[in-house]
């Protein structure tokens, strides 16, 4: 309950700006564009405020001084009105907004604007697709399909275009920018530039179905050089990639006879799921679960993929012998990209 | 609220006034003229559109042109929308019009193919 | 038939047949009150699934249509039919008239209301409430839920049409039937607010009406508007909706506002500080509700230019906004303020309502929108404006008017107890949501992970909810034990306008003679500058009344029948729709050939009425 | 009771009771919200109508005739309407049903031609649900189509309700307000041949 008297004077967004480790909150912006939109926030928030100070001293005034106190019967003068008041009313409220709209109209197109030099300019360019309840990140430059890890370069401007396989999702990553709607049959458009290395946490705002509220992913910003590694490792194909790793032959096997026709990986399988290419260095297991020691989460998941994320469109196994378990859970850990 | 004289399922017989009378053939001469200029007006639309001789760029505009024509003679001609007392009419069928044009534009521009 | 006639009915026909419109209103307020009641409970199931993180006291799919259900019936089923309710009973009575000026339709739309509000919680029990949210987006709406948005669709287009008729009804009540004196500038605020909010029902729901259409169009016979595979557009649905859901929200706001205008004026012993800024300002925030609508779009990817221009409007509501609020201080200034529970209300709405309207300039900011929308600070902004705006309005004009409608004051003591505690428990619930939206918390999620910071304020906001459930329980209280302090002057806050001017109870005619209005505020000015009585408008006679009809009641039955056939077609029971509707186009056909002139209160009765006061 | 001091008709029959009043403001506005209704519908059709799917187009299935000879029907009954009004404002009855018996069999004219122009369109594979554009057409017209359907319904009720029971003060708003309902299906009509059909075929 302390929480709440440390919230209650003005100063609260300094104070929640502080709590911002989980590189979640809008409050502790962490790149460019939600500098932008906290800037706005807080010009808002200071005109607002400056409103919500004259209103409450008028109406704790008055509500004081004109109070009727005991015994008092007298009838107040029947005032009509003034001209003058209503105008001062009018005019000021207007000049306000003006403060706030004028701003607002740039940085709505500072936001929007997408262009780029294709030869001359450093970016990115991701296409996000949505789909229920998993994101899929396509680099068409790079020729790579990752799922629900969004890998960037830092300092890099990311044009990101959103899509969605089925209904509508909305993609935020608040700590970097706000939110555009993945619409199907729509291409939308935004920007975001990370300067600094980290991990920052996106969510889907737009009510998809029954596994919306765990429809989470990871942003996960690093130096431009390795996202080139990550981006070329990635893009390998089975062949190349099985002369890089010694991975687990059993396990390999039990992919292709289960997964594969949903989840691709190095190229190869369906796309029905999100590619695992490099699932052995995902932040969280289907956006939300932790690793965990003796891998009981991922293999719960396997088997009773709904149990823990209801409306999940992933088949369960619950019936895969526990050393087809083993291997699987082994090959899947063993799929990186980046060591 | 209670008609006191009248008893409103009695038939009505009696004639109108003269003053009446006379208004009512000159509205229908009105009528009269109004309905062949907005059959001339359809078929001048049909025509600018079923020749090819008009440029498209012009047709439509035209044609849009002529219909809101029409609609007006509508309203106040045969709707008698133009006569005393028909104020809130004209108040509550005019804002619907200032509504439905937003309403229209968005649904045809905004919808996310196109940026704006 | 003859006015004997008209009294010898059992109470139960007499109240499904009635078409006075204080017994409508009446039974507006009551099923409004129990839809209120339900919404309120789908609240608090979802605030205690939210008290902590990954709880599993509701699954996902209970959670969606509880968020679903409860959206749906707040704002269609108690809050639009309780001001609805308070308008049917209140709006004539200010304007000096007998009745609304068809009372047959007025019936019709009650009854509409209520069995479209029936069909659609009936969903419960076959096969699961709506889920895709009450803004319903396509395509999870058209294409991904079960047959609980059939139930939406067809509930909300049966209690839309009612609610329409409803609208037209009061704006031709208003502008035809006001007392002779009372021009339209003389009203009463709460009658101009009813007015516009009528007129925004007038132009809105058209619009609900055919999104409604294409979404049924599209579940049951396979249309193609949405359905991208096939070209549609998503977009439409979205458009639609909002142009209709946004006006709504000022259809909700603007008789709350009227409300107030009434009790400040009243509980200050004051006339109205700048009445005609005040109407023009209603006037003005209802015209700008429609010009909008696409605030709610703003991420849906319209562009930059549509952006701003609809931002700029938005802000622009501030304005007249900005105008009521201090219109309403300055009324208070220089009077002579009485902490009645009414008031009370009154006073706790302004810096309330306030908050919720800065932070609606903030989400009009459309840059910074992009981390508002869809996210828990929307949650706070829209309950803090139709929490701290509407229901506020409700309960203060439920003290306000009681009196007035049921003979009996509402006890002042458990009613300001009941103030205090559900003003503090919806802060408590809503202030901390600004936060939770800021740091990371979407809307319409069933639960949150935990370890990221969002506890503590999720566990406040229960707290807050529960305050204000314990509240309302209060209130119910209130209105059994003070049952027995009736009251009869009529006139109990010493009021200004002509509803205070009737005796307690209100006789079914309500004005024995059409009063004569000479000034805003008619009865003040007679009470201050007259003799303290209306002066009448006619002489005393014989007063003709409509008669009452069970029609509305089985038009309204027919199209709750007919949906059943439409929602389970694939059964094969599309003859239930056909027989549905045959009785509903039976009930109207026997209605338009049928000749019913009503019959007269004899003027001996109403002479006894007044001999008997 | 029929009262000898009503030698002379009173101007505006429709208007002279307070129910009248009543029921011609409230029908007016009524059309007011009918706008929106239709701008919506229109709206929906202009948003989709490049939207084939594959499925026909405007320029395929349009014909310009057909659609002409609807729209003089439809013109045409709009007067038909007008001169029932001036008949029944002259008193005269009779000529009042006559004229409303010929605006209902125009209507029905139309209604028979817009069955027989989609029954022809389905059968060249524009269906319901062939497209975005085929749903957003068939909604718009054929909810102007339902207007003009349950209007024939509307005044044959009234016609054959009243056929015997002279001129009243209860009948003529009733008559008046079902021709405005006519005209206003009218104002609808002269926008879709203009949108839908011309703009179809013109661009």
């Amino acid at each position: 309950m302390k929480y709440l008297w440390r919230l209650l004077p003005l100063g609260f967004i300094l104070l929640l700006a502080g709590c911002g480790k989980q590189n979640l909150s809008a409050l502790d912006p962490q790149g460019p564009v939600a500098d932008i939109q906290f800037d706005l926030i807080k010009l808002s928030l200071y005109i607002m405020i400056f409103v919500i100070v004259v209103v409450f001293a008028i109406y704790l005034f008055v509500i004081i001084k004109y109070r009727e106190r005991p015994g008092d019967t007298h009838i107040p003068k029947q005032v009509h009105g003034n001209k003058a008041l209503e105008v001062v009313w009018t005019v000021i409220p207007i000049i306000l907004l003006l403060f706030l709209a004028i701003p607002n109209v740039m940085q709505t197109f500072t936001l929007a604007d997408v262009d780029v030099n294709e030869e001359e300019d450093d970016f990115v360019r991701v296409v996000v697709t949505a789909h229920q309840f998993w994101w899929e990140f396509e680099y068409p430059d790079y020729d790579v399909v990752a799922g629900q890890d969004m890998y960037i370069p830092t300092n890099t401007k990311i044009i990101i275009e959103l899509e969605a396989s089925d209904v509508i999702h909305s993609f935020w990553v608040p700590a970097l920018a706000g939110k555009q709607d993945n619409v199907p049959g729509i291409t939308n458009d935004m920007w975001l530039i990370a300067p600094q290395e980290g991990i920052y946490q996106g969510k889907c705002t737009e009510l998809c179905g029954e596994g919306h509220w765990l429809m989470d992913f990871k942003v996960i910003a690093v130096d431009p050089d390795t996202f080139d590694t990550w981006a070329s490792s990635m893009a390998r194909t089975v062949d190349e990639e099985e002369e890089v790793n010694v991975v687990s032959a059993e396990g390999r096997e039990v992919f292709e006879q289960n997964c594969i026709s949903c989840h691709a990986i190095s190229g190869e399988g369906g796309d029905l799921g999100p590619n695992l290419t490099n699932f052995g260095e995902r932040s969280v297991i289907a956006g939300f679960l932790d690793w965990d020691e003796n891998d009981e989460n991922l293999e719960n998941f396997i088997r009773y993929p709904t149990e823990k994320k209801p409306g999940n469109l992933m088949q369960p196994f619950p019936n895969l012998a526990d050393d087809e378990m083993d291997a699987l859970i082994d090959y899947l850990k063993s799929l990186k990209v980046l060591e | 609220m209670a008609q006191h004289g009248i008893d409103p399922t009695a038939p009505l017989t009696g004639e109108p006034t003269k003053k009446t009378k006379r208004k009512l053939a000159k509205e229908l001469r009105t009528q009269l003229i109004s309905f062949t200029f907005m059959i001339f007006l359809t078929t001048i639309a049909f025509i600018s559109i079923a020749s090819d001789a008009i440029p498209t760029g012009f047709a439509i505009p035209f044609i849009l042109l002529l219909a809101c024509i029409q609609v007006v003679l509508q309203l106040y001609v045969f709707m008698h929308l133009n006569e005393r007392g028909n104020g809130w009419q004209n108040a509550m069928i005019w804002t619907g019009v200032l509504i439905a044009i937003p309403t229209v534009a968005s649904l045809m521009l905004l919808l996310g193919i196109v940026k704006f | 038939m003859s006015y004997a006639k008209a009294q010898s009915k059992s109470a139960v026909w007499d109240w499904l047949t009635t078409v006075d419109h204080k017994k409508i209103g009446i039974m507006y307020l009551v099923a409004g009150a129990f839809f209120f009641a339900l919404g309120g409970f789908e609240a608090i199931l979802m605030r205690i699934q939210l008290m902590f993180p990954e709880a599993s006291f509701l699954p996902a799919q209970t959670f969606n249509e509880l968020l679903t259900m409860h959206g749906t019936t707040m704002i269609f089923l108690a809050a639009m039919p309780i001001l609805f309710g308070l308008m049917n009973y209140i709006v004539p009575l200010q304007i000096g008239a007998r009745d609304v000026a068809f009372p047959f339709l007025n019936s019709l739309g009650f009854w509409l209301f209520l069995f479209g509000g029936i069909l659609l919680n009936l969903s419960w029990f076959f096969g699961g409430a709506p889920d895709a949210g009450w803004t319903a987006y396509v395509p999870l709406s058209s294409e991904y839920s079960g047959t609980g948005i059939d139930y939406y669709v067809l509930g909300l287009q049966i209690s839309g049409a009612g609610t329409l008729i409803g609208g037209i009804n009061f704006l031709v009540t208003i502008i035809n039937m006001r007392a002779p004196g009372m021009s339209m500038m003389r009203m009463p605020l709460f009658t101009w607010s009813t007015f516009v909010a009528s007129t925004l029902i007038l132009f809105a729901f058209p619009a609900l009406t055919i999104g409604l259409l294409l979404l049924m169009l599209e579940r049951i016979f396979g249309a193609t508007y949405f359905a991208v595979h096939a070209g549609g557009n998503v977009v439409i649905w979205q458009h639609l909706f909002w142009i209709f859901g946004h006006p709504e929200v000022y259809i909700l706001i603007l008789p709350a506002f009227g409300i107030f205008s009434e009790i400040i004026s009243t509980f200050s012993k004051k006339r109205l500080f700048g009445y005609s800024a005040m109407v023009f300002a209603t006037l003005l925030i209802g015209f700008l509700g429609f010009m909008v609508w696409a605030h709610h779009m703003f991420t849906v990817g319209m562009g930059p230019i549509a952006n701003s221009i609809f931002a700029v409007a938005t802000m622009a509501i501030a304005v007249p906004t900005g105008i009521k609020i201090f219109n309403w201080l300055f009324t208070m200034m220089g009077g002579r303020i009485q902490f009645t529970t009414a008031n009370l209300f009154a006073l706790g709405f302004i810096p309330s309502f306030v908050m919720g309207g800065v932070t609606g300039v903030m989400l009009a900011t459309s840059a910074a929108n992009y981390q508002f929308h869809d996210t828990y600070f929307v949650v706070a902004h829209f309950h803090y404006v139709i929490i701290g705006g509407v229901v506020l309005g409700i309960f203060g004009g439920a003290f306000y008017w009681w009196p007035r409608m049921f003979g009996y004051k509402l006890d002042e003591k458990l009613g300001k107890i009941f103030f205090w505690m559900f003003l503090f428990g919806f802060h408590l619930t809503f202030f901390v949501q600004h936060f939770l939206g800021l740091m990371g918390m979407p809307r319409r999620v069933a639960s949150y992970l935990d370890g990221q910071g969002l506890n503590d304020m999720n566990f406040i906001s229960t707290i807050g909810a529960f305050l204000m459930g314990v509240a309302f329980i209060i209130f119910v209280v209130n209105i059994f034990v003070s049952m027995k302090n009736r009251e009869t002057s009529g006139d109990p806050w010493d009021g200004r306008t002509l509803e205070w001017t009737i005796p307690s109870p209100t006789p079914e005619y309500n004005f024995a003679q059409t009063p004569l209005v000479r000034d805003v505020d008619a009865y003040w000015h007679e009470k201050y500058e007259g003799d303290g009585k209306m002066k009448a408008a006619e002489p005393l006679g014989d007063i003709h009344m409509p008669n009452g009809s069970i029609l509305p009641v089985i038009i309204s039955i027919g199209l709750f029948i007919s949906s059943f056939g439409f929602i389970y077609r694939e059964h094969g029971v599309i003859w239930v729709a056909i027989l549905g509707l045959a009785i509903t186009f039976g009930a109207m056909f026997v209605r338009s050939i049928k000749e019913d002139h009503g019959y007269h209160i004899p003027v001996e009765e109403i002479k006894n009425d007044k001999g008997g006061k | 009771m029929a009262d000898q001091h009503v030698q002379t008709l009173p101007p505006n029959l429709e208007k002279a009771t307070l129910e009248g009043k009543n029921k011609y403001l409230g029908f007016w506005l009524f059309l007011g919200g009918e706008t929106i209704l239709f701008a919506s519908l229109f709206g929906t059709y202009l948003g989709l109508r490049g939207s084939l799917n594959g499925g026909p187009g405007p320029s395929d299935l349009f014909h310009l005739p057909l659609v002409f000879i609807m729209t003089m029907i439809l013109l045409t009954s709009s007067l038909t309407s007008v001169f029932a009004i001036i008949s029944m404002k002259k008193g005269n009855y009779k000529g009042l049903l006559t004229w409303m018996t010929v605006t209902v069999l125009l209507g029905a004219a139309f209604l028979g031609f817009e069955i027989y122009e989609f029954v022809e369109y389905v059968e060249h594979d524009l269906g319901f649900t062939t497209s975005a554009f085929g749903s957003a057409f068939y909604t718009l017209v054929g909810t102007h189509g339902a207007h003009v359907a349950f209007g024939i319904a509307w005044i044959t009720t009234l016609i054959i309700r009243y056929r015997k029971s002279g001129l009243t003060l209860t009948n003529a708003p009733k008559f008046y307000v079902a021709v405005l309902y006519w005209h206003f299906i009218d104002v609808v009509w002269v926008f879709i041949f203009s949108v839908v059909y011309l703009m179809g075929i013109g661009g």
